[in-house]
């Protein structure tokens, strides 16, 4: 470890804000790149269940893989 | 070979084979992410001349690095897709430009924090932080090409010549950016060969670029996932592979 | 059996030469676009003319660079609209060739007359005489290259309908190159050096254009004409 | 994607289905076009008789699956004339159709009658009046030497004497051996007309 | 020959030539055909223009540069290790400006070869090292002891 103490770290001989900023902002885009496409598939996946649920009820659970009529 | 790409080409098979790798990948890449940045942050020496301040180098770098990569990956995806017409590459391209795009921009704000204590600027025509400008402009022309077209095959047709265009231009870019850069400022006059880095230094930036790269195939595979699930959404595979 | 490929290029280039000439305001318009422009540098920069000397070359370089791209939107745009593009597309000529044409008659409208008009802007911008010479050659040379940059962007956008600034959005960064070459020459001139290393960078920059972009600008027509 | 066309036949159309951007549009299209037959599609607006007759000429290939075939000698004429307004008659027909045949003036000029247009050879086709435009458009008809015609809409803006010089010339170019398809909304009728109705085979 | 090959044929040489013109081209410029600056070595050798504007760029000699007293003028040599160029620039230098640096000056070479500066531009270098190494490092530079620096009177 280079630094003596916590405060040293943060302060990092006046050059802390500059590092510190440039690795916020990084770990920032990082967790929304991460954030964005998870969200995504979660609410397609959920949009996809509910759809299916849907039309199981309307067959009366006779539905058939793969043989579903092209949307109207 | 060829039927590992001919699998990878079909939706079933490559959304099957993205959900395993992503369940690696990414503990894999935020490990590496976490422990690249300590070693570089709190172990690494600081810089005889610029001080602490040169740790940006540890996602300046590597964000750069990969981001000038994704364009390429971005444009041999468009290759395939429009020499084999594999609807898979269109999704890997339209998955490509933004990450890249958010690689690109990391790069430009870390340069950015980074001149402001080495140059006292917080923008410097620097030849390297140009050209980065000029890939972000690259890759928004192909995001923007994407949304404008209403057809979306056509649109990724259209994305994969632009692609493929900037990729032959990207080369002549950073050299002429180069020179251009060297009529006004000096680049950096080399007598002893290489620029150097030591090697206390080097390790940290190596493990570094390595875990972006892992991050960009990490958030690749998560968009084309998210891709395929929308487009997708009809087809029986992915209802039964949802269950 | 196809007919002759010559007569075919010249027959295109004819067809778009003698259309142009009889609606001249359209070479004309660009050039007095181009004087316009040069003549707000003065007002914004002031008329000093050691300063306006200094920014000579980037700004006749810059100016010209912005007037290809507003010519190069409509490139492409009238042969889509009434259909000459979709008879090109089926021709038995390869349509990387009409595309060519299309270029360099436009280039031969837009591009060598600015270069030949340059000599006033430069005259008005204090530019020394020494530099008039490559000024000349390195906007013939540019003007091509970027013609060729923007049928690439002008075919990938010609069949949407906010294409025009999407086309510029597409094409200034890849015109990049040209910009800095076309400078540096006139710089270098402007300054008493020897210019010829960077007019063979824009003369190897539009041989290269001349055999990859009407490629990419018809594999971008095809695309266009799906829609 | 072009297989073997059989032997004399100038088109055939196997299972062909079409999809524009999601959308399907056609599907299950089989039709087989021999020598010396005049076709016409029709179908309601939105169809796909224009995107049909596209795919054929191979301007559209996105979306489009099965198997076509068709003879290389070929004229396309779509919606949009390919006339230049700044061109006189004989300079837009110099270069005509599918870019076949650069063509004698004697020939135009022939043509140029042939559609009632004698005396406008070297008039500037933006000072004629539309009707007398499309016409320029049509005496492509009697350039062309391509064996098949394909014609979305060739009907569509000319009055009656015109509809019976092209309803004469498309009879001409059967009898001489050549086939023509072609969209129309309104029933025409001439001799030896087959239809094919594009709404039994929508999506 | 068969019309069609004959066309591709003509397409094919078109290619070629086109492309190796801009092989030649660029191969042409590289060859030293773009001046970005003259090293000193070719200053002293007589190669650069004199009473033109030229670029002259280097290192800073270590102990080389000379402040005046009642103005800004500044005299300091630049040299690529193979020759040294005496420059004098009157205005304020780049922060960046220290001996060992490298420097690319502009302006004009007089006939007794010294060398009027209008502009002098400043640029760290890409090294990367710990304090401690470069330390060790500052005694052995090639700027320092190797060469035979010519002191400016």
């Amino acid at each position: 470890m280079y630094f003596e103490s916590a405060a040293a770290v943060w302060h990092m001989e006046g050059h802390g804000p500059y590092v510190w900023a440039a690795y916020g902002i990084t770990a920032l885009v990082i967790i929304l790149m991460l954030v964005m496409p998870l969200l995504r598939s979660r609410q397609m996946s959920r949009a996809i269940h509910t759809e299916e649920r849907r039309r199981d009820l309307a067959q009366g659970r006779t539905s058939e893989e793969g043989q579903h009529a092209p949307e109207a | 070979m060829w039927t590992f790409v001919h699998k990878m080409g079909s939706p079933p098979w490559f959304y099957r084979f993205a959900t395993i790798v992503i369940r690696w990948l990414l503990p894999t890449v935020l490990l590496a992410l976490l422990a690249g940045s300590v070693w570089g942050l709190l172990y690494a020496p600081p810089d005889f001349r610029q001080g602490n301040s040169y740790r940006i180098i540890y996602i300046h770098v590597p964000a750069a690095v990969v981001a000038l990569a994704g364009y390429y990956v971005m444009a041999i995806a468009g290759l395939v897709s429009l020499v084999w017409k594999i609807k898979m590459a269109d999704t890997a391209m339209r998955a490509v430009a933004p990450v890249g795009a958010a690689l690109t921009f990391v790069a430009l704000v870390t340069g950015a924090i980074w001149g402001k204590p080495t140059w006292g600027a917080w923008w410097v025509w620097d030849a390297r932080i140009t050209s980065m400008l000029i890939l972000f402009f690259l890759y928004l022309g192909v995001m923007a090409l994407f949304e404008a077209y209403d057809d979306k095959a056509a649109a990724a047709k259209a994305c994969a010549v632009l692609s493929l265009v900037g990729t032959v231009n990207i080369p002549i870019i950073y050299k002429s950016v180069d020179w251009w850069y060297s009529l006004h400022q000096p680049a950096s006059i080399k007598f002893t060969g290489e620029s150097a880095i030591d090697a206390s230094m080097l390790y940290p930036l190596l493990l570094m670029i390595g875990a972006f790269y892992g991050l960009f195939a990490l958030l690749v595979l998560l968009n084309m996932k998210a891709e395929l699930l929308g487009t997708h959404r009809q087809s029986a595979w992915l209802r039964s592979e949802l269950r | 059996m196809p007919p002759e490929l010559g007569l075919f290029l010249r027959f295109q280039v004819q067809r778009h030469l003698s259309a142009a000439l009889r609606r001249p305001g359209d070479i004309f318009n660009p050039l007095v676009f181009f004087l316009m422009v040069v003549t707000l540098f003065p007002l914004g920069l002031g008329p000093d003319p050691e300063v306006l000397a200094d920014f000579a070359p980037g700004i006749v370089w810059v100016v010209a660079l912005l007037s290809s791209l507003t010519v190069s939107s409509r490139l492409f745009q009238a042969d889509y609209e009434d259909g000459t593009l979709e008879q090109l597309a089926l021709a038995p000529h390869p349509l990387a060739l009409a595309a060519m044409s299309e270029v360099l008659s436009h280039w031969l409208l837009s591009g060598v007359v600015l270069a030949l008009a340059s000599p006033v802007f430069a005259a008005m911008l204090n530019m020394p005489v020494q530099a008039i010479p490559t000024l000349m050659l390195s906007l013939v040379l540019g003007t091509l290259c970027l013609s060729l940059t923007g049928a690439i962007g002008a075919a990938l956008t010609v069949g949407l309908r906010r294409g025009g600034v999407l086309l510029s959005l597409l094409t200034i960064p890849l015109t990049v190159p040209v910009l800095i070459f076309g400078v540096g020459a006139v710089r270098e001139a402007a300054l008493g050096y020897d210019p010829s290393g960077w007019l063979a960078l824009l003369g190897a920059l539009a041989a290269g254009g001349l055999v990859l972009a009407p490629l990419a600008a018809a594999a971008g027509l095809r695309i266009s004409l799906e829609l | 994607m072009t297989p073997a066309l059989r032997q004399g036949s100038l088109l055939t159309l196997a299972d062909v289905s079409l999809e524009r951007g999601a959308r399907r549009l056609l599907q299950g299209v089989t039709l087989e076009v021999g020598s010396a037959e005049l076709w016409q599609l029709v179908g309601s607006n939105g169809s796909g008789k224009t995107s049909l007759l596209r795919a054929i000429a191979g301007l559209a290939r996105l979306g489009v699956r099965g198997a076509i075939g068709r003879s290389d000698s070929f004229l396309y004429q779509g919606h949009l004339p390919g006339l230049k307004p700044l061109l006189t008659c004989r300079e837009n027909l110099r270069w005509h159709g599918s870019g076949r045949v650069y063509t004698e003036m004697q020939r135009i000029d022939e043509a140029l009658a042939a559609v009632g247009l004698a005396g406008y050879e070297d008039s500037v086709v933006m000072q004629l009046s539309a009707g007398q435009q499309r016409r320029v458009g049509l005496a492509r008809l009697w350039l062309s030497d391509a064996a098949l015609w394909l014609l979305d809409e060739p009907f569509t803006a000319i009055d009656l004497k015109g509809t019976a010089l092209l309803e004469s010339r498309l009879q001409a170019h059967c009898s001489a051996g050549g086939s023509v398809v072609f969209t129309s909304h309104q029933p025409t009728a001439m001799d030896g007309l087959q239809v094919l109705d594009l709404n039994q085979y929508a999506a | 020959m068969h019309p069609k090959r004959k066309q591709r044929l003509t397409l094919a040489l078109l290619v070629v030539v086109l492309s190796s013109a801009a092989v030649g081209l660029v191969s042409y410029a590289l060859r030293g055909n773009i001046n970005l600056f003259y090293p000193p070595a070719d200053v002293v050798a007589g190669k650069a223009p004199i009473d033109r504007a030229i670029r002259v760029g280097g290192m800073v000699v270590e102990g080389s540069v000379q402040r005046s007293e009642h103005d800004l003028t500044t005299r300091f040599a630049v040299t690529d290790y193979d020759g040294v160029v005496e420059v004098s620039y009157t205005g304020i230098l780049p922060d960046l400006f220290a001996e060992g640096e490298g420097v690319v000056a502009s302006g004009v070479l007089a006939a007794d070869g010294s060398f009027r500066a209008t502009e002098v531009l400043a640029k760290h270098d890409e090294n990367y090292m710990p304090p401690e190494v470069a330390e060790a490092l500052q005694g052995k530079a090639p700027g320092t002891a190797g060469y035979p620096g010519k002191d400016s009177g």
